[in-house]
């Protein structure tokens, strides 16, 4: 009996499994696009977001206070959910928002089924709530230490160890129902790019108290999508927003000698937005799968893929035929990031300022093959760094040329020689001028990328003779070792935040050493410089301070100037609209899908 | 002894073994484990900050207090939320369960269907050359790293064949089941099939060498009968035990198939919280896997007793 | 009638090994079985016996290959050419055989009833039902007490004698014309031995089938068999029928296997070997002068027991323990230079009394007086320069000896822990001497265990035992494990040790007889209690207790 | 002959045929054994060169471009290192921080000694049969050195595992009581949490290094070792010869050591064979997750673990060299690990 039973279960397992391989996936009239992102996403609380995917998934779902252009390169602010980007008044201290009336979030239960108007209390409930201690919020810098009034609230809110969300705050006054004015203890004129932040995009009270310890999974926003399944960290589904108040592709900043905005235009011209219905998300950690899946027509568009697989898809530029025959488009970006590796200014081996650690540091960074980096790590999609400011910021200066961070050998082996760090006891390897051991410890992460600038650091140092020996660590003792300044050389990488040259600026000054400034460079100099840009808007005039702060830190060399690296993104030929913005990435907002196309290529 | 004071009295006998997991666990990640704090502080921390985490953890406190804590957590399945999603950490461990199962259950089910299948033929065949050469292929498909066989054959049947996703997951049991799983299990089933079935052949040998074999065979029984009815259900014994002891292990076993394919099960969790030094992931399921083993034995050991009239509760 | 029902001829069979090499086990034998006819093929281990009796069903495993022109007829059909399909029909329907092992020739984790139905369904084609009243009926024909209940047993729920009834229940279940008993009461106790015995004698007349009994023990052959067939080295020395066999023997090896065995009505100074027989080529004349035993007032007593315990306690639940009685209230007296029989059935406690009297297990209670102190209450110091003056030689001399040791290293190392002898040289000269004193030769030393037969090994545990000179040899089960006529080399040897060294042995086994001929004073034990002790002579011609008589009358061949 | 002077200690020297010798006989009658013996022992001889740096000492050097092909003739290691990523069209002159240096004062002298340097552009010329990895380094010889530290890591960390079990396990299995409860506590503490979780978990918590990964994978895997010989250790300890040993007075540490090890050393070795596989193959997970040896050093893993994203664009030299001579001597030790166990089975001695 039991024996008839389970043969029986068996031929219906089998038969399922047999049909399953043989069904066709159903035909979906919907506009589906599916997308692979590198990282898994942790959750969508605005406030509480820290890692990059799930913050461009936020932004899908949140309109930001202050967006940028889609067209626009480099990046330019435009309005949000307000009329117009406030004007920075009081020289940069004073700043007004005018929320748009009639911009509604998406239903949700919290709402206990009316509608939830956007009003400008929503905006100032946000910036308290990223101060909110028990949130530990990882992007609270955007508005510590700036806002009349904010930080006596925070520190009475610790006291009494919960937030105030109530009591009026001096800088930040509600005039109406839709006007916030914010006012400043300091002048600061990159104070608006904290609005074009996911971070600060205005999440409604109600839904955060309904949702309490689990609002990672209820975002609820006034954006074009809304979350309607997560499988966590598998699988991300967004639905358009019904609530949603519409929009339209603004054209005037666009470069019609580019051909992905000239694609963009033809595709979305002024259709009202957005055109997708569904959008399915899928994290892929591994980048064999990802790849493959791209291939295999699974995803739509292959967000950053790795570089490894470049050259598979890029040869001198050119697409290659194999992927051009199937109308991949493939799209290059240099990210608005800079790669780096810091030293430890008060190491006693390697930190200090006179003229024999200079001239070892200046050694090291010469020694560093970092064209073999480009060609090998990153397969030649990246662009030497000349300075800590990417492209595609302003304040980016493509004539700026450091010299002395170029590969040279020749250069490392004499400036090691004249300074006394020279082989005393035959090893192959040198000491330092008083005789004593050189060696040199470089610390990174674990994992196979760093793995890489770990092997290629002890083969250019052996290479100019300095022992150097890698320690790679889990990423939470990484950190705790770099804010501790318990290391020599350490690797890092910071990606704009903002479109200024100031927030890679910020990663020298002398302040900022122990959190920002890992490597506790301090140069009066350069931190006067740094002040005195703090109070300038975009000008001729602060371009050439930052300018001269980047060549300031040229002798000193407490950076080894890595790379910014230029990632391809692959978009099916189905998909129209694509145009990949340097700060806020890939916008669905923008993006339509030919259905029928990529039903029939999935039908092949 | 009856059953039910058994079940009870190994109940209680897990109490002390619990209690060294858990200090076991304790000690790894709060006295040898580094400061969480870190993490938590994210991309730009100060001192003041790390010490408000730190008070927020609870990791000021004397060790004393802190196990104590632990021990409270483990008891009220609140082990409190992940240092890198903040996601509860039970919600964590229910979700990614699913997963895993529709991966585990069929790759346990086909595997040991197919290794005892085999194992039965082979063994009949004993000594013959198919019998060698089959085990010559299980040792040399075993000495191939699992990792060799994923990425090649992940390459080879989901792309270069295109025969299966390479990847996704989705909510849908049966749409992952059809689409995203039988690659995943496909592989699990090649690489596991092997040991399996040299181990299976080894039981059903040691089987086939004792007396009641030959007395079955005195009686007229044919081999077909023998092998089928006083073997097997002799072999089941060890097998089925063999399988079930097992399941703990291949609930996070399965974590590089997890990781290749993207299916958000337990080992992928694991192995993401490690890299991660998600330490309260970590610790949550390592000890509720270490509760989930316990019990298991438990089961196992009533399996055997009831598969196996000659033990005794005892 | 006169057709035989089995008719064996030219059967020889070789076992192939792993590297190709061929061993001889039986060589080109015949003999015939008529219907009805209890034949009993006897020898000694290696006799190639169990061999031909498993070739029979064609039982033997892969690597047996028999010679061509080997022939095993029954009722007319080869069944060496048979099908495999035509030689079921006949295994367990016209032949059926029962197992030497009665618990593992069960399969464990069926019920007996299911075994028995499954015979009864193949052969007979009874249904169900019908299958499962047989089978009490079985049961019960087989002396089987409450059968309805036991049929839902499993058989390690059953005592040896009762799973060798089931076996046996299983053989006739389907009315077979032969059945062959492969030593089917060897692992069983003496009284148990004659219970089954007298359960085939019956069954044989009720179902006139023919028996084919394999055996060692020519005593049982004598009780039961019609014809004998006597197997030396996988030849047939002799065959004939019982009475002639018994009353003439012709072959030597017939004859000396007679002899060795001890009897329990002759008690000669040394038991013939075989060598006797076969070397000498002549008559051997056993019973001349006979030795004297027994225990007289005079005797010095060299170890005393009094009230000996052990108790074996068990967890049976959370609190509860259960206490399991091994021996209890042992007393006795050993004099010097007199052996102490101590006998019993599996279970009566007599190896548990060995170890505790040697302190390889801690007494619950009593008192073991060596000269004036009490063993049992020395300290490690003590116990360790005791150890030199009381020694053991254990049943199983494949597991006494370490395998890893050469004989040499075995032979010193009581020399070394007790630090006799000054260097090794001397120590060695020592062991050389011992050696030969067991008839073995020095170059044994450096030899390994397994090289050795097992008599040959269980000199050199004596040996090993005598390197410390001991008053005392405790003989566990020491000549059990080995064949009639290595044993009664050993036994000559033991006496002769003792007489040289003034040895006194306590001497343990379940072989009434060899008891009976090595001891001066014999003790019987059953469930750990004394049941009689006496002079040895006095003890067997007049048993003063129930169990003695039950055990002596279970002699087989008396 | 029979003169008693030859009587020397000669007389216990294991002239005769012992177990091992036996065992070594019917080893030696299995050809697949004795393949399996010489594919092992050129893996040993192999390793031992590499240590000694005999051979690929030189594993780390730039011998070829990136990605060579293999090829038997000699390829020189000039590359087509022209291209340096992504060119900027805009690029300035250097700008001129000479008012700002404080090497400025040395510049003239730092121009010479930079133009006394022969900028040694090392031409190597080697035939690469498997071809070059990213770095242009010869596969053939990363995968010896490989080789080195992921045999290495076999053999210690299963020898730690196997001295951890076998002092536990004869210590539990031989005295019993109180001790043997504790060794089971701990035991069962270490079994409850699944192999790999465990590896994971004390991955988690230590930092990077050889030593690291051969502590892990020992600490953690001493447990069925443990189990096996306490079980050996139960069994010997109530067998008939150390009960002989015992009335003869030999000591607790004796019978232990100098009578039952003896005795159980074939389960000991066929889980040592056995655990070495186990560790080779750890070794390879270990470095997948980044928690393998230090960057400095080369294993299998550490091979296999780069070419996950190389099999894709189509590299197979380090994928078939690595996980072939895996697999090569993985094999060849379960062979040898199955006919070890077939050949040392007490059972045959009898």
């Amino acid at each position: 009996m039991i024996t008839r039973l389970s043969r029986n279960f068996m031929y219906k397992v089998f038969a399922l499994l047999l049909i399953s391989f043989a069904m066709p996936v159903l035909a979906d009239p919907l506009k589906v696009l599916r997308v692979s992102i590198p990282k898994a996403e942790t959750g969508f609380d605005p406030e509480r977001l820290d890692d990059l995917y799930s913050s461009d998934i936020c932004w899908q779902i949140f309109d930001t206070v202050l967006d940028y252009d889609y067209l626009a390169r480099p990046a330019k602010l435009i309005p949000g959910i307000v009329r117009e980007v406030p004007a920075a008044e009081q020289n940069g201290r004073v700043y007004t928002f005018r929320v748009i009336p009639g911009i509604y979030f998406a239903d949700d239960p919290a709402f206990k089924g009316k509608r939830r108007e956007l009003v400008a209390r929503d905006i100032e409930y946000s910036l308290r709530r990223l101060r909110d201690p028990k949130l530990n919020a990882p992007f609270s810098w955007l508005v510590e230490n700036k806002i009349v009034g904010l930080d006596e609230l925070v520190e009475a809110s610790k006291r009494k160890g919960k937030m105030d969300y109530d009591t009026p705050v001096k800088g930040m006054e509600l005039l109406d129902k839709y006007t916030l004015r914010i006012t400043l203890k300091s002048p600061d004129y990159n104070f608006l790019y904290a609005f074009a932040f996911p971070q600060t995009a205005p999440v409604a009270r109600e839904v955060i108290e309904t949702y309490a310890d689990d609002t990672m999974a209820h975002p609820v926003g006034t954006g074009p999508f809304k979350l309607v399944e997560w499988v966590r960290k598998s699988k991300i589904v967004l639905e358009r927003n019904p609530n949603y108040r519409g929009a339209v592709l603004d054209t005037r900043y666009a470069d019609m000698n580019n051909e992905w905005d000239r694609e963009v235009i033809k595709s979305i011209g002024d259709k009202k937005l957005p055109l997708l219905d569904r959008i399915e998300i899928y994290p892929v950690e591994e980048e064999q799968p990802r790849y493959l899946s791209f291939l295999n027509k699974e995803v739509d568009i292959l967000d950053t893929m790795h570089q490894i697989y470049a050259a598979q898809v890029l040869k001198n530029d050119k697409v290659v035929p194999s992927i051009a025959k199937q109308g991949i488009r493939v799209f290059q970006e240099i990210q608005p990031e800079v790669t780096y590796e810091t030293f430890n200014m008060e190491n006693p081996v390697v930190g200090g300022y006179d003229p024999q650690h200079v001239a070892l540091r200046r050694a090291i960074v010469m020694g560093h093959n970092r064209d073999q980096l480009i060609q090998v790590v990153y397969k030649n999609f990246a662009m030497v760094a000349q300075s800590p400011i990417p492209p595609g910021v302003i304040g980016y200066d493509p004539t700026f040329t450091a010299q002395d961070q170029d590969y040279n050998q020749a250069r490392a082996k004499a400036l090691l020689d004249m300074f006394g760090y020279v082989d005393r006891d035959g090893d192959g390897y040198r000491e330092q001028p008083d005789g004593s051991p050189l060696i040199i410890q470089y610390l990174n992460q674990t994992g196979l990328q760093y793995t890489k600038y770990s092997e290629l650091w002890v083969k250019s140092m052996k290479n100019i003779g300095i022992r150097l020996v890698s320690q790679q660590e889990q990423f939470a003792d990484l950190l705790r070792d770099q804010q501790a300044g318990k290391f020599m050389l350490t690797d890092s990488a910071w990606i704009a935040d903002y479109p200024d040259a100031q927030d890679f600026l910020q990663l020298l000054y002398g302040p900022n050493s122990g959190s920002a400034n890992r490597g506790r460079f301090k140069l009066p100099a350069y931190d006067k410089l740094y002040e005195q840009a703090l109070r300038l808007p975009d000008s001729p005039e602060r371009n050439r301070l930052y300018r001269e702060m980047c060549r300031l830190i040229l002798p000193y060399a407490p950076w080894r100037i890595g790379v910014h690296r230029a990632y391809l993104h692959l978009v099916q030929p189905w998909v129209h609209g694509f145009d990949r913005h340097p700060i806020s990435h890939d916008r669905y907002l923008y993006l339509d899908i030919d259905v029928d196309a990529q039903q029939a290529a999935l039908k092949k | 002894m009856s059953m039910t004071s058994f079940i009870i009295r190994r109940l209680w006998q897990m109490l002390p073994t619990l209690l060294g997991v858990m200090l076991l666990i304790f000690l790894l990640f709060n006295w040898v484990g580094g400061d969480p704090a870190y993490i938590l502080a994210g991309k730009v921390s100060d001192p003041a900050l790390i010490a408000s985490i730190r008070k927020q953890l609870g990791i000021d406190q004397s060790y004393l207090v802190q196990f104590w804590v632990f021990i409270k957590q483990v008891f009220t399945f609140d082990l409190g939320r992940s240092w890198s999603t903040n996601e509860l950490v039970s919600h964590i461990l229910l979700t990614r369960l699913g997963p895993t199962l529709t991966l585990l259950i069929p790759v346990l089910l086909l595997e040991t269907i197919i290794a005892v299948g085999c194992a039965m033929l082979v063994a009949y065949v004993r000594g013959s050359l198919t019998d060698r050469i089959v085990m010559m292929c299980c040792t040399v498909a075993m000495s191939i790293s699992f990792l060799v066989y994923i990425i090649v054959f992940q390459w080879l049947f989901g792309f270069k064949l295109g025969w299966f996703p390479v990847q996704g997951w989705t909510n849908s049991f049966w749409v992952n089941l059809s689409h995203y799983a039988p690659l995943p299990i496909l592989l699990a089933i090649l690489v596991d099939v092997a040991p399996s079935l040299r181990l299976y052949r080894s039981f059903i040998l040691d089987e086939l060498h004792h007396d009641y074999v030959r007395t079955a065979r005195a009686k007229g029984l044919t081999e077909k009968n023998i092998m089928l009815k006083h073997v097997l259900r002799n072999a089941a014994i060890p097998i089925v035990t063999n399988v079930a002891s097992g399941l703990p292990s291949a609930l996070v076993g399965l974590f590089l198939l997890e990781f290749f394919f993207s299916i958000p099960g337990l080992g992928r969790e694991m192995v993401v919280a490690v890299s991660n030094s998600d330490f309260p992931v970590i610790k949550a399921v390592t000890v509720y896997l270490a509760v989930f083993t316990m019990v298991v034995n438990l089961l196992v050991d009533l399996l055997y007793r009831w598969l196996d009239p000659r033990v005794a509760y005892k | 009638m006169n057709a035989p029902l089995l008719n064996v001829e030219h059967l020889q069979i070789q076992f192939v090994k792993k590297n190709h090499d061929a061993i001889t086990a039986v060589h080109d034998i015949s003999f015939t079985v008529a219907p009805q006819q209890i034949i009993a093929l006897v020898g000694e281990s290696g006799s190639g016996k169990s061999v031909t009796a498993t070739s029979i069903l064609r039982l033997l495993p892969r690597t047996a290959r028999l010679s061509a022109n080997s022939k095993i007829e029954f009722d007319g059909k080869n069944l060496l050419a048979l099908e495999a399909e035509q030689l079921r029909a006949i295994r367990g329907k016209e032949i059926s055989m029962v197992f030497q092992d009665p618990m593992s020739s069960l399969n464990p984790v069926f019920t007996i009833g299911q075994q028995l139905n499954e015979s009864l369904r193949l052969h007979l084609k009874l249904s169900k039902r019908q299958a499962s009243v047989r089978a009490i009926e079985l049961l019960n024909e087989v002396g089987i007490t409450n059968p309805t209940a036991r049929v839902h047993s499993y058989a390690h729920q059953l005592s040896g004698g009762q799973q060798q009834r089931v076996m046996i229940a299983m053989a006739i279940a389907c009315k077979p014309r032969l059945l062959i008993a492969d030593e089917p009461t060897t692992a069983l106790d003496v009284t148990v031995q004659k219970q089954i015995l007298d359960l085939l004698m019956q069954l044989r007349a009720q179902h006139n089938m023919a028996i084919m009994f394999i055996t060692h023990d020519l005593g049982l052959v004598h009780d039961i068999a019609d014809r004998v067939v006597v197997m030396q080295q996988g030849e047939i020395r002799e065959q004939n029928s019982k009475a002639a066999l018994f009353a003439h023997p012709v072959h030597a090896y017939t004859r000396a296997l007679m002899a060795c065995r001890p009897q329990l009505d002759s008690r000669p100074m040394r038991l013939p070997v075989v060598s006797d027989f076969i070397d000498g080529q002549q008559q051997v004349n056993v019973s001349e002068v006979q030795r004297q035993r027994g225990s007289a007032p005079t005797d010095n007593i060299v170890l005393e027991a009094h009230g000996l315990q052990k108790y074996f306690t068990l967890k049976t639940g959370w609190f509860e323990q259960e206490k399991l009685t091994a021996v209890e209230d042992v007393s006795f007296r050993l004099f010097r230079g007199k052996t102490l029989g101590i006998v019993g059935e599996s279970g009566s406690g007599k190896s548990t009394t060995a170890l505790l009297l040697m302190r390889l297990l801690p007494a619950s209670g009593g008192k073991v007086l060596f000269g004036s102190r009490d063993l049992l209450q020395l300290n490690d110091a003590e116990l360790l320069s005791m150890r030199r003056r009381i020694q053991i030689v254990f049943q199983n001399p494949y597991a006494s000896l370490n395998a890893r040791f050469t004989i040499g290293q075995l032979l010193l190392e009581p020399l070394r822990i007790h630090h006799i002898g000054a260097t090794t040289q001397e120590r060695l000269q020592m062991a050389a001497a011992m050696l030969e004193r067991v008839g073995l030769p020095k170059e044994a030393m450096q030899r390994y265990p397994h090289e050795f037969s097992g008599g040959q090994r269980q000199r050199i545990a004596i040996a090993r035992c005598l390197m410390l000179q001991p008053e005392v040899l405790i003989l566990d089960e020491a000549v059990s494990a080995l064949d009639v006529s290595v044993q009664a080399q050993v036994l000559n040897l033991l006496q002769d040790l003792q007489n040289e060294f003034g040895l006194s042995y306590i001497f343990i086994s379940h072989d009434l007889s060899v008891v009976k001929y090595i001891s001066d004073v014999v003790l019987v034990m059953q469930q750990g209690r004394v049941v009689e002790m006496a002079d040895s002579d006095q003890l067997y011609a007049s048993p003063q207790t129930e169990y003695t008589r039950k055990l002596l009358n279970a002699i087989p061949g008396r | 002959m029979n003169n008693t002077n030859t009587l020397t200690t000669d007389l216990v020297r294991h002239d005769s045929a012992g177990l091992w010798r036996l065992a070594w006989r019917r080893l030696r009658q299995d050809k697949v054994a004795i393949a399996s013996l010489c594919v092992v022992t050129i893996f040993a001889v192999m390793m031992i060169a590499s240590y000694m740096g005999l051979i690929a000492s030189h594993w780390n050097a730039e011998v070829a471009p990136s990605y060579a092909p293999p090829s038997l003739h000699a390829v020189t290691n000039v590359a087509n290192t022209k291209v340096v990523g992504i060119a900027n069209p805009q690029a300035g002159p250097p700008v001129d921080i000479s008012d700002i240096d404080p090497l400025a004062p040395r510049y003239q002298e730092w121009k010479e000694r930079t133009a006394n340097i022969a900028h040694e552009q090392t031409q190597h010329a080697t035939s690469l049969i498997l071809g070059a990895d990213k770095w242009g380094h010869d596969i053939l010889s990363k995968t010896i050195k490989g080789s080195e530290v992921s045999i290495s890591v076999g053999i210690l960390a299963a020898f730690l595992a196997v001295v951890v079990g076998t002092l536990l396990g004869a210590v539990g299995g031989y005295f019993g009581g109180v001790l043997d409860d504790t060794l089971e506590w701990f035991y069962n503490i270490f079994t409850s949490i699944p192999y790999i979780l465990l590896i994971l978990a004390v991955a988690a918590v230590f930092s990077r290094g050889f030593v690291t990964i051969v502590l892990i994978l020992g600490l953690t895997s001493w447990t069925s070792v443990y189990r096996l010989v306490r079980a050996e250790y139960m069994k010997h300890s109530e067998r008939a010869y150390v009960r002989a040993a015992e009335a003869l007075g030999a000591s607790h540490t004796s019978r232990m050591f100098k009578h039952i090890l003896p005795n159980i050393s074939h389960v000991m070795l066929v889980q040592y064979s056995r655990y070495v596989v186990d560790a080779i193959k750890a070794e390879v997970i270990l470095s997948f997750l980044g928690l393998g040896i230090p960057v400095d050093m080369v294993s299998w893993g550490s091979i296999l673990a780069e070419t996950q994203e190389e099999v894709v664009i189509g590299k197979w030299s380090q994928i078939i060299a690595a996980g072939g001579s895996m697999a090569i001597l993985v094999t060849a030790i379960s062979m040898l690990t199955d006919a070890l166990r077939d050949a040392l089975d007490p059972k045959l001695n009898e």
